[in-house]
């Protein structure tokens, strides 16, 4: 893709870019010095802590709740001490916790004890997600040939995990090659990560940790007779990023909706908080090679989508750079945009085609996520039913990675049954009918698709400048992204946040930053400055 | 006992669109709803509605439905367990011994080609060989616009054991007219019996067929060896041998 | 009385489409027919059908009713005639002589803003001024998932004259527990009568919200001066001028 | 038009035209001596028969059938004699023969007084369609910027004109600029053409004189409502093409479909009848500035759309030919083509595109008429409703000039109300949405779109060079079209023809040659030899 169909200036790319890195560091800087309640529970989690008490609470909450202020020290001292201490196997320590157990008054023992015996546990954890990358590339390796280009994405939200397998299966079988269940309305407030199987969601089903399981077994079973590899997508936005990141590195996630800028603006949760989380989450995503989504596309609903276009592409430099700083690989960074414009706009094909092209130029390695539109649908479901054809036409020739479907019911319900199935037929058809279509045409020198592409980018520049001028964290409080404001210190979740004592103590963070090669990118950016 | 799926179990979804002769409004909409709930659905959503013109409006609706139906009492006569090419001729060969005639035409004022050639010509349709290519069958395409006397002059001239109308324009039922009167006519001339009359087309049921007199009618997707399995069948069953 | 309308009137035709779940085959074609015969339709054609799954059938179907609706008895409360922005800011000083106090929020888990938004934000939507902008309306939009505890309190300290909840998401009636739970917790508080308590959101109907106990509900399309207008006559109309 | 985007070589464009050139001089030579039953009526009606007896048949059918052999003379003269002894108006005259005159039998009066009288009738004639063409030229100006580009062409097909017309009005206020009435199955096999306001048809609505008009009348109402001049279409094919032509003519219809090769192949019309006719029913569209429809579009219900574009191709160039031949310049001349490849085409869309490109840089000064997929539409309205967008995006894509809108319910009935609404909605999307599209793409030089159009080119002068070397009569009596074949005497109307005695007369042809300059081609052809 070095070959700019666009004839973009490569110079100002590179501008774009540096300026994102700018705006990304006060915000690393932060987060550096940060620890929250989740990360300690993901932590906890990658170590062995599971289960809930009778009130339905999780251990790993049970146990953090229980620290208090030491949590600064870091949660795993005080979980790994007393596996030592009591000679438990995390499962015993579980149940005795649940049952009312307090490890942060347990004396600790010596500190190297513990941390060796972290490592036993980190390497468990190291040996599961392995085992599951090994056996995602050898599917996908062998059944490459079936998948669709761009992948199809389709989502389950019936809100009963048990629902959803039949519903999942079914779009898999229609040639669905991803399914994302929905998460229920209302769960990413939730600061703490449900139990269980699940049959009772509104708008979708919990993530939970069982329903992951249940879902990932669906998928492969189905995924095995047609001879197809199912990616499985969720959500790791919201209060709990870094222990569903936890999570689904356990339960092979493929991929996971992951941003603390949808968050703030579209969750109100406290932007620190989240900053800080969304770091572990990347890196447990990246160790686990699970493609993020962000969330960008959100904009577009709030915002005027050809206003605002370069909102969007500003926000991809930033989570880009958010994600290299995570040890994110650009392969692994589904940035999201949408096809939001007015349908009514005259030449708005031709503009979204220009938005579309320039993020694949611009990203040439991101798996793109590529959002339906959403906003102008009405319940005239014929309309939207071309419009999404129109979606899938610009997908196709711009080649994008990720298609999410759009449903022809979008304003009315979540989907049914046959809206999924029209949703394949109409990008089936599509993307066949136009296969090399993106190959066979041009653009004029300076027509009307390769100026809009040259103004957004321009926009994007000052835009970033801007943000970059007075801070990231301020840009988001003057309604900057999405026009929305969300004060620093509003929003969920602030509460969470602990300043780390410099006896912090985080081994899985560590082996992390270490395995992504972060420390030594640390290194090399001080050298820089 | 099953009902209409969105997306829960019995749930009883349903979706509709109609167009009422009145002027777009709120109280269009509204009537629109209650139509949907007088035609027996409830949670009923006008999702959209708009003008057609200043006498008429039309609606999208989604509602709910209590009515079930015993999937267990469906009956139907499942047509692709038919013969296939080989199978029939075989079963002429064994059955009838002799070569079988048959005689096709889309009949009237219809000028609709296609579907009696997909089942006719040799070439056939889908990768199913027509009737032409049957070795064990003679048959004949009349083509399009035959009038039904024609078609059974031919038909008696060619001393054919079935024949084969297709109808393909349905508009103001102008094919039930046109196939009754074939019937008609075949009775007055005393052959009606002799003969097996099939017909088919987009829109043609075996239940509709059935009623105007005909031994059989198939519809959208026939093969042409769902036909002729039906002939044969049908012959060796009258022991039509001679 | 009028029946839905194809091409010729009172030929009531209606289009349908859903699902059934049972495997795709000639049966389940079968048993898609009886089941619109049974939603009472006649001259009934699938004409397209499609296996979703290995257990469910997507069916295309058009029918005839014989189902007609007197057209003349249609009753509907016509928003459209409601007070603008002028018209609503004169009625308030010549009526109610002071600023009226409007507090709004989508509650519950839900996280539609752009519809509260829309009533309620200063720049309004489609060319409708927001309750903002209204001089003669003092308006508390508190934003997205806003419980119904937060939005009461709200409410009390600002001596709220309405309280406007939006309900977007509508999935397993979620909206229903989350509105009838307001209710109850106004009527605790004993302040429901002091204070007009409208809904609104793409399906909710003014029917729905009345049942609920609301003064009124507002469905897809409204404006803001509608919501405007309501609240002020029916100010007048409690003689709530103090 | 002059830069090719898909850089074809006009030197075999030229080829091609040349060959078309040679291939209708020998029906030409035919069509010369020939006349036929309905060349006669339509003269007749011109110069003044109307009307029916009391078994519905209409006075030019009586006059000629009284007339037998004596036809070869050309009926004018006894018609206008009949006027001059009777000293009659043509009206008085009407009204006697269809009580029961028989004009072959009054003794002939002086060929001079004949000749003049009939010059008056002539002119009468010519002043009518001048005052239509000045209407509708002056209408079409006013009200230009309203035009839909290409032309929304919508048809209406109840039956009943009366419900045609609610049906028409609402199409016009929804935004089509050309209503279409479709005629009544078996219409075109009719060797006379009805009578009056008719209420009963099947699969479409008698053409009459009087339906014209009503239907004339309900669009130009409409039209002034809402300031747009909405053009008017029937059908002069089948087996009376001229008189339908005169109709027209008279009641200011502005487009015609009109074929003979249609005819014969899809209405089993005899061919040398057929040919005959069509020479005169395109002078009349000729002379009142009437656009005809040719119907190639229709052999791809029969061949396959991508096999057998060629034919296509090289039916438009004969067709060209034929109409260039009866003196109508090519901006009326809306060849037909047809959107009708396999949906399972891979790369289907690139191939659309590629022939209606040609068709557009072949043909750049014709109005073509692009024919919405219907072979491939099935019961499933959802992707047929789809495939109707992909048709008018290509339409635009291309520049098309008159767009037959597609209807979602194709597979299943005569549109209802609501679809031909949902198919303006379609289009008017569609177009808005693309609107420069054309204007600001190119297509790679030998790629896919442009190799496909060089192929089907190269296709078409080798298909042209064999109809050429067989004769046309040949190749139709050999399946070359639409792969059906037609006997040459075979089909309906063979024993309308006539040899045209030496003394023929028929003032309307001979004014109508010298009008359109048909004579001087004539000429210069043979010197041209
Ligand atoms: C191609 C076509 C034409 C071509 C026909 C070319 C030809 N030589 O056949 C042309 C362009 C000439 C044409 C003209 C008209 N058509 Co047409 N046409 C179609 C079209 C697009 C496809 C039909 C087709 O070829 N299907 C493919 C074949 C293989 O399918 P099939 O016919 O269903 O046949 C299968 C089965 O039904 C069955 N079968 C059929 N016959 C028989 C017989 C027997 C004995 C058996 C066992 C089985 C069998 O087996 C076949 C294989 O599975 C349809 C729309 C559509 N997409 O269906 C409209 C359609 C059929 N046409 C229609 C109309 C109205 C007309 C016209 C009358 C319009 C007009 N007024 O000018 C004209 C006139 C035709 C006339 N006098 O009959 C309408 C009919 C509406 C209705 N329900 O009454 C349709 C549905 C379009 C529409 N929505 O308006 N048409
Ligand atoms: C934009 C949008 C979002 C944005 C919201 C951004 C924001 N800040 O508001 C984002 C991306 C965040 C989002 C998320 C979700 N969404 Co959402 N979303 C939409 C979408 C595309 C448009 C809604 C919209 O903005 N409409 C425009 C406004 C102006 O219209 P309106 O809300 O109807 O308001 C008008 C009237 O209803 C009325 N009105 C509304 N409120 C009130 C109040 C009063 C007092 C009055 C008088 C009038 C009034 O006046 C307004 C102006 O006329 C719809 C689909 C669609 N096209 O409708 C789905 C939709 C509403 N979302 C849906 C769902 C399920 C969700 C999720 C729950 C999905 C998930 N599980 O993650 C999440 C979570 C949200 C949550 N916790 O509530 C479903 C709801 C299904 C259902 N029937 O229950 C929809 C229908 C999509 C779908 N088909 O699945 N969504
Ligand atoms: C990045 C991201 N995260 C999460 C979500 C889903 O919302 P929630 O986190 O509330 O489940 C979305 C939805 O669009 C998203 O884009
Ligand atoms: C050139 C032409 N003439 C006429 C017709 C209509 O058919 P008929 O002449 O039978 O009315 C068509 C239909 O496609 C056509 O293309």
């Amino acid at each position: 893709m070095s070959y700019s169909k666009l004839n973009l200036d490569q110079h100002k790319i590179e501008k774009a870019r540096q300026l994102a890195k700018q705006i990304v560091k006060p915000v690393n800087d932060y987060i550096s010095k940060h620890t929250t309640d989740t990360i300690e529970r993901a932590t906890l989690r990658i170590l062995g802590a599971d289960g809930i008490n009778t009130d339905g609470i999780p251990v790993p909450n049970l146990i953090v709740d229980a620290l208090g202020n030491k949590i600064e020290f870091g949660a795993t001292t005080y979980y790994i001490n007393a596996l030592i201490r009591k000679n438990a196997t995390p499962q015993q320590l579980n149940k005795q916790i649940a049952e009312g157990l307090d490890i942060s008054t347990i004396t600790l023992t010596d500190k190297v004890l513990i941390e060796n015996k972290a490592q036993e546990f980190i390497h468990e954890f190291t040996r599961r997600v392995k085992q599951n990358t090994d056996y995602r590339n050898q599917k996908i390796t062998a059944y490459k040939n079936k998948e669709n280009s761009p992948l199809l994405y389709l989502i389950v939200a019936t809100g009963n995990i048990y629902e959803d397998v039949k519903q999942a299966q079914a779009a898999a079988r229609q040639g669905a090659d991803i399914v994302a269940v929905i998460r229920t309305t209302g769960q990413s407030l939730l600061d703490y990560v449900p139990y269980g199987a699940t049959t009772e969601g509104f708008g979708g089903t919990y993530a939970t940790q069982e329903n992951f399981k249940i879902m990932r077994k669906a998928l492969d079973e189905v995924g095995e007779e047609i001879g197809k590899y199912i990616r499985l997508v969720n959500y790791c936005s919201g209060l709990c990023m870094p222990e569903i990141a936890a999570m689904g590195a356990l339960e092979r996630l493929d991929m996971m909706l992951n941003d603390s800028m949808y968050g703030i603006l579209f969750r109100d949760i406290n932007m620190y908080r989240t900053f800080v989380d969304q770091k572990f989450s990347r890196m447990i995503n990246a160790f686990a090679d699970i493609t993020i989504n962000s969330g960008e596309d959100n904009y577009l609903t709030t915002s005027d989508a050809y206003e605002k276009a370069y909102t969007v592409t500003a926000s991809q430099f930033i989570n880009e750079q958010f994600a290299y700083d995570s040890g994110l690989p650009a392969r692994l960074m589904g940035l999201g945009h949408a096809f939001e414009m007015n349908p009514d706009k005259e030449n708005g094909f031709l503009y979204e085609m220009a938005h579309a092209q320039m993020a694949r130029e611009i990203f040439p390695e991101a798996p793109l996520k590529y959002m339906p539109p959403t906003k102008y649908m009405t319940g005239d479901i014929f309309k939207g039913f071309i419009m999404n054809a129109m979606f899938n036409f610009v997908a196709k020739a711009t080649n994008q990675s990720i298609l999410l479907l759009g449903m022809l019911t979008e304003a009315i319900h979540t989907p049914f049954m046959q809206d999924r199935f029209l949703a394949v037929s109409n990008a089936q058809y599509i993307m066949n009918n136009i296969k090399d279509f993106a190959n066979d045409i041009e653009f004029k020198k300076d027509g009307l698709i390769q100026n809009r592409a040259k103004e957004v980018l321009d926009q994007t520049i000052s835009f970033l400048e801007e943000v970059n001028n007075k801070g990231l964290f301020n840009a988001i409080e003057q309604k900057m992204f999405a026009e929305i404001s969300r004060p620093k210190n509003g929003g969920k979740g602030l509460d969470g946040v602990y300043e780390k004592s410099p006896d912090y103590y985080n081994p899985v963070y560590e082996y992390l930053e270490n395995e992504l090669g972060l420390k030594s990118i640390a290194i090399e950016r001080r050298k820089i400055k | 006992m099953i009902k209409s799926y969105g997306d829960t179990i019995n749930d009883g979804a349903v979706q509709l669109s109609f167009t009422l002769p009145v002027r777009h409004s709120a109280k269009a909409d509204e009537a629109a709803k209650q139509y949907a709930h007088k035609l027996g659905f409830y949670e009923v959503e006008i999702v959209y509605s708009n003008a057609l013109s200043d006498e008429f409006s039309f609606f999208v609706v989604y509602g709910k439905t209590h009515v079930q139906i015993d999937y267990d009492k469906i009956e139907v006569e499942d047509v692709s367990k038919s013969m296939d090419f080989y199978e029939v001729n075989d079963f002429i060969k064994e059955h009838i011994k002799r070569q079988v005639v048959v005689v096709g035409a889309c009949t009237g004022t219809d000028a609709h080609t296609v579907g009696i050639d997909a089942i006719m010509n040799m070439k056939g349709f889908d990768q199913h060989y027509g009737l032409e290519r049957y070795p064990m069958i003679e048959a004949y395409n009349l083509g399009a616009q035959v009038s039904n006397e024609e078609l059974i002059k031919k038909a008696i001239a060619l001393k054919a054991d079935a024949i084969l109308v297709s109808q393909v324009v349905t508009q103001k039922e102008v094919h039930i007219h046109n196939m009754t009167e074939l019937i008609e006519l075949m009775e007055a001339e005393g052959i009606r019996s002799d003969i097996i009359v099939i017909a088919g087309g987009p829109r043609i049921g075996n239940k509709l067929a059935m009623e105007l007199g005909y031994d059989a009618g198939f519809g959208r997707g026939t093969y042409p060896e769902n036909v002729a399995s039906f002939i044969v069948e049908k012959m060796a069953s009258k022991a039509m041998q001679y």
